[in-house]
């Protein structure tokens, strides 16, 4: 444990050093007065004993109540300094980590998803850890922070790196056979490469127009933009999407078009899609100026010209912690290898029976949604749905996928 | 310390015993009784302490804890104090979570 | 039986039935504890060679000997079959039951039948752990804490393995009920509580634990495997179930538990130390309060293997403050013990070698539990190799080395005969060196920051981890010897009279092998202190 | 030949050290039940309020009678009243089986509402009442359990009692069994009202 001088890490080894000096002394002491005595008082010398003193309330009171105060003392020692793992200052920079089998998701205040963490170096750190299966924990022994990670409850660490590094990550509380596996990093960075690693994937997305306006008037607060459910019917891919919709009592179908996105911005609650309640504000020229509305609408029906955030199937499938199971060398381990999955065809158990087929989009579009319905031989039952990620990423990574 | 030394209890009345039942059902109509009557937090303490009388009932008439010597009794107490513990200590947590 | 050959025979003869079932169906309490002391060996040496398996697999990073899902189920199978089936019943089930009734005058346990009962349910609990070891989709994988979620998810044979701990958890509560009603009610004449021989204060302590903990183990599995059935959700958040309240049930049988296992062997060193220091023990009443003590204090502490389990601050602070608490009346112990041997005299047969190794191994371990109750230390600590350090010493450097010194002790009182002194010395140097060393490094590389429970590990760790097996490898020697020199001392051992080390407890005054009935015609009357060998002398051998 | 020694008063103490086990057991139950009324106090009122009161109330008060036979019996076998002890035993294990039945229709009736450990009804009622639900059917199934295991047990005693095996001065086979009985009785009284009762 290379001693840090970093707050969490010294509060922990203060206690530590002051806790394992007294043990060594104690045992030092008990050690040799025990040694000391049996040679002294050994039988050959000493045929009988020359004492038979068999109590003596003074000394017994004394040596009960000297271990009493060490106790106190290493017992207030330890909780004083814990107090100092929970308080966080309170410019910590947030960020949020969901535990999984077998891997870690970190998830900063943009959205974005990484399975490590990158912060900037001497910046608090606050992770709020939760976990969508078993039990976990999140173990950085160089900053001596540790915590589980609980399903349906959120718990946190801080901690604060003084010096640029990384820094080893492990879980520490037992979650099966990808347990030890469950490894990750914390990278700490300098202020500048924090910066540039932030503006990172902006530049990726070069956002058109008609997405600013969407997400400055929070219409992504209600509607997804990638297909996933939300409080209000999603934007993805509109263009001539059919839609089932409530008009004046009873319900028609229409296909998306200009004239019905416009109307459903400036009076929302005169066409609602069937399903959805009528909760959309309206919104005016004096809140989206027409020009505004219209590059959105051409944002939203695919004619503006969209370079659209590319989705990186080899990221996503890192950045979900496919490889904490599947790895990409072909070495199989808990799952079968990403290595030629593209062209191979699979053995797998349908309801009892083996089937072999071959691995196409469809295939592994089930594999990834509903992964227990049909598993490949020899592997047992434990890869957790990936329904969470929107079409779109599980596109993404299918594309990936099929051209290994 | 061996069985010749066993003294035996006197038989219990059977009058005593019906006069415990009668009383036990009559906690019980009144347990059910003040649970209709809303007291909000309350309703669970009270149910409890009468329950605590009907049980210390049965156990010092029925189970004749009463003729027993005081090694039974030091017996049960150990018992309720274990369960204090258990429950208070673990309350420790959730009440604070 | 060759040359010396052994007159009477004891209990091991005139028993009503002949053969095999004269031990199987025999309600005679030396009879029980020497079938659970064969079963507690076998059980041990099993989960022993599993524990030598474990090392090898850790012997360098990655896979070594073993992929992941196979080295879980050894470590789980490991703690269980150590902690179930050898330690808890290691010394009150076996030398209880040989060595109690004896102490205390008696010629047998209160409840005779129930104590054979207590027999069945172990032998039936092992029978099947073992089952679920090679049945089942695979072993067990869980960890000896079964932990939720977890355990109510995997596809392995968990709920078997929990119904194995359930019947052991019967067995054990058996076994104390008999104890307790024993202790109280079949003292014989004189036998006063100011005369009871440490020994037996230590398992009235020990009992009381059993019958007022254990059934929460009981309730606990039983729920776990209802979950894997109903798939109730009582610990799932997702349906308004705790997580965490899983592990407070199992601590608050669990931690008591490590006082079922400690507590024995204190009481077995407190009856070695005085015999071989020829002295009374230092502050009698004082040691057995403490035990006492410690049975109580003990079920009050058990979240301290949750502080970073996401439980309250606040409970971290209380439970931290009684941790701390239940330290001190070990502590007393540990000094009477050393009080005792001064101005004494010392002989340094093997069972006293236990015994101080007992005392060093198991300061090393309760200091370390110091470490792990203060709550920013633990913060760090918990469930890295600290923590295994830590229980490896105080159970086996701990009750082990108890185990190993009553072995020692009781032997030839039970066999009627000795073993070589010379090979037992060696053993115990090999042992207590090899014990150290494998511990000690893996509390270090804990500090370093090693996560337990884990196949394949950061290089870093190597070092101390290659130096932890190497040392598992000189206690495994060390053990084996120990193993074939008590044998042979069985088999073919000099014969010794009733008192070979000059005890005076009344287990000594009587022949050995003691003969069926114990006390043979009438009751024995206690006249003295169970450490005052005024007159008594050691016969030679 | 180990010793059998007779000691009642040891048998007795010993019967009772096997009760405090039993309550732990149960403890374990009552803790979980408080830590999740702790939790949802709101959905615990409403589930209990599907409990059919009425026959709670009943196999309380069943309870509690075969509790007062079984003590009767006590009474007449010190008394040397063989018939009457075989009688009122006999009554109280009738009483069990009163209870039992019971038992069956009230579990029978929820079940068919789809109310039962695991069902997707139960799942859609939301967290706090599944957890109640759950709870109440393993407390109140240990405790069926309890009440089985006790009534053959004094079942057995009965017939001893009949061919003269246990008699006024040897009674404590059917002291003990009562102790047990009384146990049953007791669990009872703590989950009548805390399942069955709560607002
Ligand atoms: C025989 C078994 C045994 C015994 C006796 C003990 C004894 C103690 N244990 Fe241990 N413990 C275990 C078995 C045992 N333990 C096991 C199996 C685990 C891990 C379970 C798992 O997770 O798998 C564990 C885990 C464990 C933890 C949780 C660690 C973690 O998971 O984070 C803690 C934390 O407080 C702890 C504390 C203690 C303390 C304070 C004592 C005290 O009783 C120690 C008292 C003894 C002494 C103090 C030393 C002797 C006295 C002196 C040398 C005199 C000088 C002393 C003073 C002046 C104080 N133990
Ligand atoms: C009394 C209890 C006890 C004992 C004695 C031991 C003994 C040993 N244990 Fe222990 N161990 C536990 C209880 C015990 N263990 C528990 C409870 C766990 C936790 C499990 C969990 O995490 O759930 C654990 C976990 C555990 C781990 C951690 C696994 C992990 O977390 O990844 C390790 C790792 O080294 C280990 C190693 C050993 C070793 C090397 C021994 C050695 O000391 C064994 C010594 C014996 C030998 C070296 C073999 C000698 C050979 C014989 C005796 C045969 C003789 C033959 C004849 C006589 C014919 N054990
Ligand atoms: Cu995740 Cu261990
Ligand atoms: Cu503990």
């Amino acid at each position: 444990m290379n001693p840090l001088n970093n707050p969490t890490a010294q509060a922990v080894d203060n206690t530590l050093i002051y806790i394992f000096g007294f043990s060594l002394l104690l045992l030092l002491a008990i050690t040799v007065v025990t040694i000391y005595f049996v040679i002294k008082y050994r039988r050959s010398k000493y045929p009988e004993p020359t004492s038979d003193a068999h109590s003596n309330w003074i000394i017994e009171t004394i040596w009960t109540i000297v271990p009493i105060l060490i106790v106190l003392t290493m017992f207030w020692y330890g909780w004083s300094n814990y107090i100092g793992l929970t308080s966080v200052p309170d410019d910590a920079l947030e960020i949020n980590a969901t535990a999984r089998m077998w891997s870690w998701q970190f998830e900063y205040p943009d959205g974005r998803r990484t399975n490590r963490i990158y912060v900037p170096v001497g910046k608090p750190v606050k992770l709020n850890l939760t976990s969508v299966d078993v039990l976990h924990s999140f173990f950085a022994p160089a900053f001596r922070i540790k915590k589980d990670t609980v399903p349906g409850m959120t718990t946190y660490v801080w901690f604060s790196a003084p010096e640029t590094g990384s820094y080893d990550v492990q879980c520490t509380e037992y979650c099966g056979v990808g347990h030890a596996d469950m490894l990750t990093t914390i990278e700490v960075m300098s202020e500048e490469d924090y910066a540039e690693w932030l503006k990172g994937d902006e530049q990726k997305t070069a956002e058109p127009p008609g997405l600013i306006v969407l997400n400055e008037q929070g219409c992504t607060g209600c509607h997804s933009l990638d297909g996933s459910a939300n409080i209000g019917p999603s934007l993805f891919e509109l263009a001539g999407a059919k839609r089932q919709i409530d008009r004046d009592g009873q319900t028609i179908e229409i296909s998306i078009d200009e004239a019905y996105l416009k109307k459903a911005v400036r009076e929302p609650d005169t066409e609602i899609v069937s399903g959805y309640d009528a909760m959309m504000p309206p919104y005016d020229e004096s809140i989206i100026s027409n020009e505004d509305l219209q590059s959105m609408v051409d944002y939203l029906l695919g004619k503006a010209v969209v370079s659209e955030p590319v989705l990186d199937g080899a990221e996503l499938i890192d950045n979900n912690g496919c490889l904490g199971c599947h790895s990409n060398d072909g070495s199989t381990g808990i799952a079968p290898t990403f290595q030629g999955i593209g062209n191979r065809d699979v053995t797998i158990e349908r309801d009892g029976r083996e089937v072999t087929l071959k691995v196409d989009a469809d295939y592994l579009r089930r594999a990834l949604l509903e992964p227990d319905a049909d598993l490949v031989k020899g592997y047992p039952p434990m890869m957790p749905a990936s329904d969470y990620l929107s079409p779109a990423e599980i596109d993404a990574m299918i594309d990936y996928l099929l051209k290994q | 310390m061996s069985a010749h030394e066993e003294h035996k209890h006197e038989p219990v009345p059977y009058r005593t015993f019906v006069l415990i039942w009668v009383a036990l059902l009559i906690l019980t109509v009144v347990t059910v009784v003040v649970s209709r009557i809303h007291l909000g937090a309350l309703n669970i303490w009270v149910a409890l302490v009468i329950a605590s009388c009907k049980s210390s009932l049965v156990i010092f008439i029925f189970m004749h804890l009463k003729q027993e010597s005081r090694l039974f009794k030091l017996g049960l107490l150990t018992l309720l104090v274990i369960l204090a513990i258990f429950v208070g200590l673990t309350f420790t947590d959730i009440l604070y979570r | 039986m060759t040359e010396t050959t052994l007159t009477n025979k004891g209990f091991y003869t005139d028993s009503p039935r002949s053969g095999i079932l004269g031990w199987l169906l025999s309600t005679d309490h030396k009879r029980i504890g020497i079938m659970y002391l064969c079963c507690i060996l076998a059980m041990f040496i099993v989960a022993a060679c599993l524990g030598l398996l474990i090392r090898l697999e850790l012997i360098a990073p990655g896979v070594t000997i073993m992929k992941a899902q196979t080295y879980n189920a050894t470590f789980t199978v490991h703690g269980i079959i150590m902690i179930f089936l050898f330690i808890i019943p290691s010394v009150p089930a076996a030398f209880g039951n040989l060595v109690l009734p004896i102490q205390l005058g008696a010629r047998d346990v209160s409840f005779p039948k129930v104590n054979l009962l207590s027999w069945y349910c172990y032998v039936i609990g092992a029978i099947l752990a073992v089952v679920a070891i090679f049945s089942g989709d695979g072993a067990p994988d869980t960890g000896w804490t079964f932990y939720v979620p977890f355990s109510t998810q995997t596809h392995t044979n968990v709920s078997l393995a929990a119904l194995a701990a359930f019947m052991l958890g019967m067995s054990s509560i058996l076994t104390g009920i008999n104890f307790v009603t024993t202790i109280h009610r079949l003292r014989a004449k004189g036998m006063t509580w100011g005369r009871l021989p440490m020994f037996v204060w230590s398992l009235y302590a020990t009992a009381w634990i059993q019958v007022l903990a254990t059934p929460m183990l009981g309730i606990t599995l039983v729920l776990v495997i209802l979950e894997r059935t109903f798939g109730a959700g009582l610990f799932d958040a997702a349906r308004g179930g705790d997580p965490v309240m899983f592990q407070h049930l199992f601590w608050i049988y669990s931690h008591p538990a490590v006082y079922i296992m400690i507590l024995p062997g204190m009481g077995v060193i407190s009856e070695i130390i005085p015999t071989f220091a020829r002295k009374p023990l230092f502050g009698y009443w004082a040691v057995a309060v403490s035990s006492l003590t410690i049975a109580f204090a003990g079920s009050l502490v058990w979240a301290h293997h949750m502080y970073t389990s996401g439980m309250s601050d606040f409970a971290i602070l209380v439970f931290s403050f009684l941790t701390f608490i239940v330290a001190i009346p070990s502590a007393i112990k540990v000094f009477n013990w050393i009080t005792t041997l001064y101005k004494g005299s010392i002989q340094l047969a093997p069972p006293m070698l236990f015994a101080l190794g007992f005392i060093f191994n198991f300061s090393i371990g309760g200091l370390g539990g110091l470490a792990l109750g203060a709550a920013a230390a633990d913060i760090h600590l918990h469930d890295t190799y600290f923590v295994v350090g830590h229980f490896h010493y105080t159970m086996f450097g701990g009750l082990g080395f108890a185990f190993f010194a009553a072995l020692h002790y009781w032997l030839p009182k039970y066999t009627g005969r000795m073993y070589n002194h010379r090979i037992a010395v060696i053993a115990f140097a090999l042992l207590f060196v090899g014990f150290n060393v494998t511990y000690m490094a893996m509390q270090a590389v804990g500090i370093q920051g090693m996560p337990r429970r884990y196949y394949d590990y950061l290089p870093e760790f190597t070092t101390l981890n290659v130096v932890a097996t190497l040392g598992s490898w000189v206690m495994a020697i060390g053990l084996i010897m120990m193993f074939y020199n008590l044998w042979r001392g069985v088999r073919k051992g000099a014969v010794v009279g009733n008192n070979p080390w000059g005890a005076a407890t009344l287990e000594w005054q009587i022949p050995s092998p003691p003969p069926m009935d114990n006390f043979g015609p009438e009751d024995p009357v206690v006249t003295k202190g169970p450490y005052d060998f005024k007159g008594v002398v050691a016969d030679e051998y | 030949m180990s010793i059998e020694h007779r000691d009642d008063t040891g048998a007795r103490f010993g019967m009772w050290l096997f009760l405090y086990t039993e309550v732990i057991l149960f403890s374990g139950l009552f803790i979980l039940y408080a830590v999740s009324l702790a939790r949802h106090p709101h959905e615990f009122a409403e589930a209990s309020h599907k409990l059919n009161i009425y026959f709670g109330t009943v196999n309380t008060l069943v309870l509690l009678t075969s509790s007062l036979t079984i003590a009767l019996a006590i009474t007449a076998i010190q008394r040397n009243k063989i018939r009457q002890t075989i009688i009122l035993s006999v009554i109280t294990i009738v009483l069990a089986i009163v209870f039992l039945i019971n038992k069956y229709f009230e579990w029978s009736a929820e079940i068919g509402h789809g109310i039962y450990p695991g069902s997707e009804h139960l799942a859609e009622m939301g967290p706090g009442i599944t957890v109640f639900f759950n709870l109440y059917y393993f407390t109140a199934g240990l405790h069926g359990l309890h009440v089985l295991i006790g009534s053959s047990l004094i079942g057995v005693v009965a017939i001893l009692v009949a061919k003269g095996k246990v008699t006024s001065d040897r009674y404590t086979l059917l002291e003990n069994s009562a102790l047990y009985w009384h146990l049953v009785d007791l669990v009872w009284i703590f989950l009548f009202p805390l399942y069955y009762l709560i607002l």
